[in-house]
This record gives structure tokens, C-alpha cells and sequence, in this order.
């Protein structure tokens, strides 16, 4: 997806005001009721379908799975179940035995680093992340490194945020054993050139995992046209309800693995002789799962699947381009990152307000925007900043929202003249 | 925006600009660190502290937004030639004041210029950025070695 | 709780009409629709209150928590850490510092078998747990001696399905560094003496953790008075949504432990250096938590406190006393367990029939009981038989449930005869 | 309750009180076992197979519902004198009848009296009850030490 390939595609054909009036929370319900909402890159907001999916699943079907002999338990368990195919449409693939289950992608790499990790890294070996990872692709390594005595590695950025290729492959070592990369960005919005990182990772025979959180709700995703190993969401970044996201991993991977959390559902038969434990992806799956959760995820991608992604993403990249525009004209703000395949998210500074006092400002004047480290301290070191204030975006975002930013930051620039 | 004028008030954003008391004081013989993970805002607390307890001379480094800065700036005046019972008495008043709907018919404590931090009460994120630098004071006050977080 | 108490309990003054009519699932409409949903000890039904504030929360105010400054955020913040305190509430304690957030019970217990347990056992130690624990109060602790080298003990019930305290007692010995016990049995009903065995564990210096997952959803709990060092529970047994629970733990205890999972929320700061941890509970729970159910959670939490639950169990034992006399009265019924303190399960078999073909044909009629191992296969082989049959009970239940069983139990016996 | 008769009909109640075959056939030469989690279900499949690859004899034990041991015991009766080709066909024909509806128009293999499981579709937590046997016969029949598991 290159800029200039948006140019040519039919942002036109995008209906956002349809979509918009789709999110109740959106509904500019009365006086001062409005909301700008400029912070999904923390979380999405939820579409009336996966909100009525929830609902009617606790009213009419609500039961438990994979253990009852019952019929509402059966529905139940279809309707989980079910979910691992349409994960599998989203991610363009098609073994759902390839889907696992978990609160979302901190734990989904946690996993990796536990079970995979725990079991092919040693003292000595190397995992690459780069300068730019959200802290949950930086301290589950920290934590396995600290395990196995196996050592970090970083790949650098420049200063247009942007991982250096070279200074990446060069860090690839007979004693990498696995890189981690953001797809995109949350602080900067940068798109990863993933498919050539993982390349790079797979001819030396060293496993990739791909951050996705902030890749799926902005655009389709290809796992196998990736080839990493393993690709994690959340599904509250992408329309759907907290609690439940998805690790996918290479089935011959996660069939090696051994278990991550013990319990109920993951083994095939206990004993206090000695455990034997289910296939992937159950072994994974310990404990009564967030069964609505994954329900309510898949009413999420359902929904997903009605939108036309592609002119969804031309819209919006016109949008960003909109709003860099109109941030930069402002004085003294100065934007990070500059991505040309940049996606969603606009981090910004002001000379004369700390970010802090920014997102304050803005929120008295309905408008939501996220000022912080964005759970990415590395970056904002190598960035000598200890925060940033982002905008970022969502498929429901418009130029109103925009409009709405800009005009607040007028305020904030007045209040601190 | 009313409420946003009494957050930022003049004196803030002055204190903002220009704080006052900003370095390391000669012979200072205490020190503490605060952080505020939230936003970020990082402080250093240098004290002079006499024979008898007294601050005989404050200073602070660090950077962080308006009321962390301002709340800093304004203490470092306030504290000076204060004892530790001074401070705790201030700190507690100042932390209602940020914190807690006046009291109808009370009379508050006397905080001074402190008053000017009022506004933050309408702010609940906020009350960390205005009472970080007194936690700091009081880490630098016991000279514990650990960082003053607000969390 | 004992039987000669219930007898002098108000259980008439239970209005169980009325809580019923809460529960849109029982709600019988039209012919046909009825459900007899008998179990409810695998997972509750949820009171209208609990999906209107799922449906509220996303509709009107959703968004993420901890880290916003715009007032959405601190809303949502502020009523996701007010749930802690109602927690507090519910297991008779008062620090909010004491209440971590997880999916269920079963990451609660292996949150404390990898994190308190990797920092405190070593090889030769031994963990007790007994015969009737669930498998996710077993397989965390078997993975934790695999790891470290340590033993698990096993002790002992009798027919009667309760422990032996003596047995218990001489198990624990100056190697046992933690014991790890259900307060009552998922497949049994038997409410064990966990306040006498806790203070067995901790005279002795050793730690204990209670699996409160059944004992929750049928009265009042109180972690101080057991003296036990961890309780867990799963929302979802409770009437909340599914896909959150809690871990309570001593603050001492929660304190000293090294993290569990990584990620974002749960450090101090974060270098390549070095990274630092935020307090409990906060260093426990990395990522995005399920905002949306621990509100619903506390939204169950709101539901349960208007509910009388001295009356609700006095009414729930006279209706296991109804449903055992009714079950016992039925030739060829076998009931397992005869705790005379047993709460909401009865656990049966039928000489005529296998408990699966009971199910099936139980489900035919309408009624939802369950048929298998219960996650308590050790139980089953202690009991000689690869599965039982169980109706269990919440505070719904009432005897039109327990009819409509027996009369289902005639016709299976019909078929098979 | 029609269904319920379509499920439990004669054949199999009696299958499931008089299983036939159950036990170990004399000199038999291979053998499985098969579990289904779900239920607890545990089968032994014994075989003897001759030199052709003809089942020569065959036998089970084990315990489970009713479904699964009635399952087994006609099992047992079909495919005495079957051929691994012959054992493969009967297998997808037995797993078409217990999962899928009857296509119109198209005359189903002849499963003789194993048409006796056809009310097994209407009840999908029971498929699995109905052919851990058949999963079982083909793990001995190719003698890996696996168990069977139907999950
Ligand atoms: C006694 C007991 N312990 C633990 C669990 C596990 O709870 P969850 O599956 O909600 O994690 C259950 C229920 O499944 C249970 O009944
Ligand atoms: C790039 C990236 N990685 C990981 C995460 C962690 O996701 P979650 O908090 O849902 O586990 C996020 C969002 O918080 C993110 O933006």
C-alpha cells in the first residue's frame, strides 16, 4: 500500500457517515454531547453489531463449550469454533487449527515467549526486536532473556522512524533465534516492511513473529504472503470486545510447542502419573475461554467483512494525509515519524505545551486524543522526548474529527501564548 | 474553556516559562527522584537542609508538562525555611486542595500562592502532575534511595 | 454452613421467582423453549443487570484504561478499578492492592504456580494438593514440577468424597511449601474445611492457595477468616461475563513476586538497559485488560449485594435436600458424595446408563446437565468410572428444575430398560 | 421423543447390553486403543489379520455410552473377513451416514445393519461416540502405537 497507489484508489466509494452511524458512541447525542474520538490505536470503538452479538448471545444461547453434550452448548461451541475460520478469512489463510485464542496480543507473545521461547532459546542465543516496538514485543523477551541468559538485540530507526533494513539483516547472526516485529507502529504509524524482514529471518532459518495490533484494523492482512511464523491481534483494536485476540502460528510450530498455562480443557487425559495434553491449538486454550469475547470478535469480523477494506484504507489514507497537512500548518507542532506508507496514527509535539497539557485542552474540548509514552519508552528516548501526544485514527474517523483537532489545538496554543 | 482557565492560570503558566529555583543549589545534602509514569514527567529534588531540620535551600531539574513544572516551581518558594512538620502540614492541605471540594464554612489552611493549583480538582489525571514535586520533596526530606512514583 | 444450621435459616424468605425473572435465558417462551438449565456449575446464566452494563458500557462510555488523560478514559478507568474494591467487598477484605485481575481461576492459579511458585520452589520440594481437585488446580502445579524438580502430593478422600484432615496433616512436611485446595468440589459438591486445613499450612510456615471457583456463586466468602495466602475465582461461575476473574493474594506475597506475563501496564519504565515493574496489581496484569467484563463483573458483584445470600443458600440447600431425596428415590441412581455439607452439585450415575447417553436424552427433554470427567479425571479413577452425570444448582434454581430432571431420568430409564 | 428412538433404536440397546465379540480374539496380532476425552469413552481394538491383510478375527474392550460400545460390537460383525480396502470404504460411508444428511436420489453404500446409526446425525456430540471404533480398527490395522483419539 504505497502512497501512490492511494491516489488511484476509490476513496470515493467510501460511505464513512454510513459507517459512523454505526457506533453509538459516536451519535452526537444533544449539546456539548459530541464526541471526537482520536484515540483507537488504544482502542476501537464498538459497531451496534457487535454490541447486539454480545447481548443476544448472553439473552438467548449463552452456555458453555467443548464439554457440554447439550444443545446449548453445542451452539455455543459452533459459534466459538467458528471463529477460528473467520480469523483464518481476516489473516488470508485456512487451517484453523492455526488460531489460538488468548486475551489479546500482549499475552498472544507472551505465549510465544514462554512455550516457544522456552524451549529453543538457550544461553546465548539472540532475539531481535527493533527500536520502535510497543513494550509488550519488548519485555516478554526481556523476561525470557533474563530466563535463558539469551541476549536482546536492537534494530535501529532513523529519524523518520523507519527501520534501517542493512543495519537490520546485519544484526542477523548464526545465534538468532527469532526476530519480533511490529506490523505497524502505534506511536508513529510506521508500516514495517515486514514481508522482506521475515525473508530476510527465514532464509537463515530463524523464526519471526509479527506484532499486528495496530496492522489489521487499518487494512488487509496476508500471513502467508508475510511468512512469519507467528502473527498476533487484539481484538479490541478491531471493532471487537476486550478481553480476546488471536496468536496465529505455523501449525508444525505450535504442534512442537509445549503447553503455556495448565488447566482444564488444554490436556487430553490427567493423572497424577503423569498429564498427556491436547493438540494445538487446545493445548494453548487453558481454563473456560472468553467465550463471548470470541463470539462478540467474531461478530466483529463479520461486520468487518461487509466494509470494502480497500476503499476503507484509501479513505483513510487520505485523511491522514489531510490532517498532516492541517497539523502542520499549525506553528510550533512538529510531527514524528514520516513514513511515506504510514498508517493511522499522527504523534505530534507542540513548542509551547507538553503533550500532557495538550490532551487536557483537547478533551475539555471533546476531543479524545492519547498523550504519553505510548507504551514505546525506547522510543521516545531515542526520540529525546519523554512523551508525545497522538491523534490517531479508526474507519469512522472523518474530516470533522480533523477539524474538531485542529480547532482545539488553536485553544491550547492561545491558553499557552 | 472556564475551567481550563482556572487549570492554567497566569501564575501556572508563568511558573511554566520561568520556574524559579531551577538547579542544584550550592552544598545541597539531600536529593530525591520522582517520576510519573503516566506522562512522563521526571523531577529532581535538591535540598539543603540545616542542623535543625530547616530547608535552607531548594532547587529542582527535570521536565515535564505545566502543572508539574509550575507545581514544582511554586513549592520550591513556598518550602523555603520550612521544617519537615512545616511541609507535612502544607502537603496535606495541599493535596485537599487538589483533590477535594472545599469544605462549605471551613477555613483552609492558608496555602498562599499555592492557591493557584485549585483548578486541578476538576482534572482527576491531573492531581499527579500538581503533587508529584511534593512527593519528590518528601523522598529527598527522608533521603530514602527509592524514586517518588504517583501512581 | 452445616445442615442442622440451613434447618433454622429463612430460606422462605428466598424470593426465587422473582431473581429468576432476572435471567432472560429462563425465560420461558413459548412451548418448547423451556430450559432446565442444571449446569450451572460449569458456567451461570447472567442477570438482565449483567448485559445492560456490558451493553451500556459500549454504547455510552467505552475506553481504555490507565493511561488516557481525556475524560472517557479516566471514567472508564475509574469504574474498572471501583470493581476491586467491590471484590474486596465480596471475599470480606478491604485492600484493592489485593485484587488482581485474570481471565478465570485457572490463570489465577497459574499465575501463582509461575510466579510465586518459580521464585519459591526448588527441587525436593513439595506441593499438596488432594484427590478431587479440578485439573486447573492440578496441571499448573505439575508443570511447576517439571520445571523446578519439586513433587506434587496427593491427599486423600474418602467415599464420602471429603478429605482426611489427619491425611492432610501427615502429608505436610518440612518440604511442603505450598498446598493448593478446592473450597468446594465441581464434581462432588463437598465443601472442604479450608479455614482448618489453611491453618494446618499455616502454623507450618507453608502457603496456601484456595480454589474458590465453585464456593463464590453459593454464599459469602471471607479469605481473612479461611486464612489462606491466595483465593481465585472466575466471573463467569459467578454470574458475570465470561473471560475475567480474580486472583486475590496476601499484599506481602503479591508484593515480593517477580511478574508474570510482559507488557504494556505493568512496568515502571521501560529501557533496553533495564526495565522496571509497577506495584501489584498492576505487575500483574500486562496488556489491555478486559475492561468491559470486570465492569460486568462488577456489575454481577452490584447484583449479587441486593441479594439476601443468607436466605438464597438456606432455599439452595433445602433444594439439594429436594433434589437428593427426589434423585435417591429413582432405582439403579447412585449419588456421588455425601459431604452433609455439600453445596449446588449432584453428581450421579444410572446402572441402565451410560452419563452420556443420560445427556443426550436429559437434553432431548429440555434439561442441561452435564456428562464427563468434570476436569477431575484423578476423581473419576478414584470413583472406578470414566465419567458421572451432574445437575448443579445456582440461585435460579428451583424445584421445577428438579421435576423436570427426575421426570427426563424416567425416560432414560424407559429407553433402557 | 422420536428422535431419541431414531438414536437408541433396538439394534444398538442391544448391542450395547450384549456386545458381541467383546474380548481378546486367540492369537490375535494387532491390536489399538482408542479414547474419546469428551466421555470418557476408552476402547481396545484386538485384530487378527492374516496374510492377505484380511481381519481373520477381531474383538474389543473397553468401556463407554451406549452409542460407542454398540458401535463397536456391530463393528465387529461387519468387517470379520474385510480387507484394509474394503475396511476404508465402510468407513466413509459409516462417517457420510452419522454426519450428513441423506443426498437425494443417491443409493448409499449398503451398510446392512450399521444403518442402525443413521438417528446419530441428529445428535452431533455423539458422532464421535459412534466412530471412536472405526478410528480405533484403522489405527490397528496399521499398528501405530497411537491411541485413536476423536477429538
Ligand atoms: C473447582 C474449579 N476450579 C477451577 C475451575 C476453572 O475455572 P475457569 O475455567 O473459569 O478458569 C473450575 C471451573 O471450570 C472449577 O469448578
Ligand atoms: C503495536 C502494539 N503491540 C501490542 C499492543 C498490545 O495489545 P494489547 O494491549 O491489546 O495486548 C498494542 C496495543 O496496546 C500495540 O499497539
Amino acid at each position: 500500500m504505497s502512497v501512490a497507489n492511494h491516489d488511484a484508489l476509490p476513496a470515493d466509494r467510501f460511505d464513512v457517515a454510513a459507517v459512523r452511524a454505526q457506533f453509538p458512541v459516536l451519535a452526537d447525542d444533544g449539546p456539548g454531547r459530541t464526541l471526537t474520538y482520536l484515540d483507537s490505536a488504544a482502542t476501537a470503538q464498538k459497531p451496534q453489531a457487535v454490541i447486539d452479538a454480545l447481548e443476544d448471545f448472553y439473552t438467548r444461547e449463552y452456555a458453555s463449550v467443548h464439554r457440554g453434550v447439550y444443545a446449548l452448548s453445542v451452539r455455543s461451541t459452533q459459534r466459538f469454533e467458528a471463529v477460528r475460520e473467520k480469523v483464518c478469512r481476516l489473516l488470508h489463510t485456512s487451517d484453523p487449527r492455526e488460531v489460538v485464542f488468548t486475551r489479546g496480543t500482549t499475552e498472544a507473545i507472551n505465549l510465544v515467549a514462554t512455550s516457544w521461547g522456552g524451549q529453543n532459546v538457550s544461553a546465548g542465543d539472540e532475539i531481535v526486536v527493533t527500536q520502535l516496538e510497543h513494550h509488550s514485543n519488548i519485555v516478554p523477551w526481556q523476561l525470557l532473556c533474563e530466563r535463558t541468559g539469551a541476549r536482546l538485540r536492537v534494530a535501529p530507526i532513523g529519524l523518520d522512524g523507519c527501520v534501517e533494513v542493512d543495519a537490520f539483516e546485519a544484526l542477523l547472526g548464526p545465534r538468532t533465534k527469532l526476530v519480533a516485529l511490529a506490523h505497524v507502529s502505534n506511536a508513529l504509524g510506521t508500516r514495517l516492511p515486514v514481508a522482506a524482514l521475515c525473508q530476510l529471518a527465514r532464509s537463515r532459518g530463524i523464526t519471526s513473529l509479527v506484532d499486528g495490533a495496530q496492522a489489521v484494523p487499518h487494512g488487509s492482512v496476508d500471513v502467508l504472503a508475510i511468512g512469519c511464523d507467528f502473527y498476533a491481534f487484539s481484538a479490541h483494536k478491531v471493532f471487537g470486545p476486550t478481553g480476546t485476540g488471536v496468536l496465529w502460528g505455523r501449525r508444525d510450530l505450535l504442534d512442537a510447542m509445549p503447553p503455556y498455562q495448565g488447566g482444564g480443557s488444554m490436556i487430553r487425559s490427567v493423572s497424577f502419573e503423569g498429564t498427556t495434553y491436547a493438540d494445538a491449538p487446545q493445548r494453548f486454550e487453558a481454563g473456560t475461554p472468553d467465550v463471548a469475547g470470541v463470539i462478540g470478535m467474531g461478530a466483529a469480523l463479520d461486520w468487518l467483512e461487509e466494509i470494502d477494506r480497500e476503499a476503507a484504507a484509501a479513505f483513510e489514507c487520505e485523511l491522514l494525509r489531510y490532517a498532516s497537512e492541517a497539523l502542520e500548518a499549525i506553528p510550533g507542532l512538529h510531527i514524528f515519524g514520516s513514513d511515506p506508507e504510514k498508517v493511522g496514527v499522527l504523534s505530534f509535539s507542540l513548542d509551547c505545551a507538553h503533550p500532557h497539557d495538550i490532551a487536557t485542552i483537547l478533551d475539555r474540548e471533546g476531543v479524545a486524543i492519547r498523550a504519553g509514552h505510548h507504551c514505546a519508552q525506547p522510543l521516545m528516548k531515542f526520540y529525546g522526548v519523554p512523551a508525545m501526544a497522538r491523534a490517531s485514527l479508526a474507519l469512522y474517523s472523518d474530516r470533522s474529527d480533523i477539524d474538531a483537532l485542529v480547532s482545539a489545538l488553536e485553544t491550547t496554543r492561545e491558553i499557552f501564548s | 474553556m472556564d475551567d481550563l482557565r482556572d487549570l492554567y492560570q497566569s501564575t501556572i503558566l508563568d511558573h511554566n516559562k520561568s520556574p524559579r529555583n531551577f538547579g542544584v543549589p550550592a552544598d545541597s545534602n539531600r536529593d530525591a527522584e520522582g517520576y510519573n509514569p503516566l506522562c512522563g514527567d521526571e523531577l529532581h529534588v535538591y535540598l539543603r537542609v540545616d542542623a535543625a531540620g530547616r530547608i535552607d535551600d531548594i532547587g529542582f531539574e527535570g521536565s515535564g508538562c505545566a502543572i508539574s513544572r509550575a507545581s514544582a516551581s511554586l513549592m520550591t518558594e513556598y518550602v523555603k525555611n520550612q521544617s519537615r512538620e512545616e511541609v507535612d502540614r502544607v502537603f496535606d492541605a495541599f493535596h485537599d486542595l487538589v483533590t477535594k471540594a472545599p469544605k462549605e464554612g471551613a477555613t483552609p489552611e492558608s496555602l498562599g500562592k499555592l492557591a493557584v493549583f485549585s483548578g486541578v480538582r476538576e482534572f482527576p489525571m491531573r492531581v499527579k502532575c500538581a503533587t508529584l514535586a511534593w512527593h519528590t520533596l518528601r523522598a529527598a526530606l527522608d533521603q530514602t534511595d527509592q524514586t517518588a512514583v504517583t501512581e
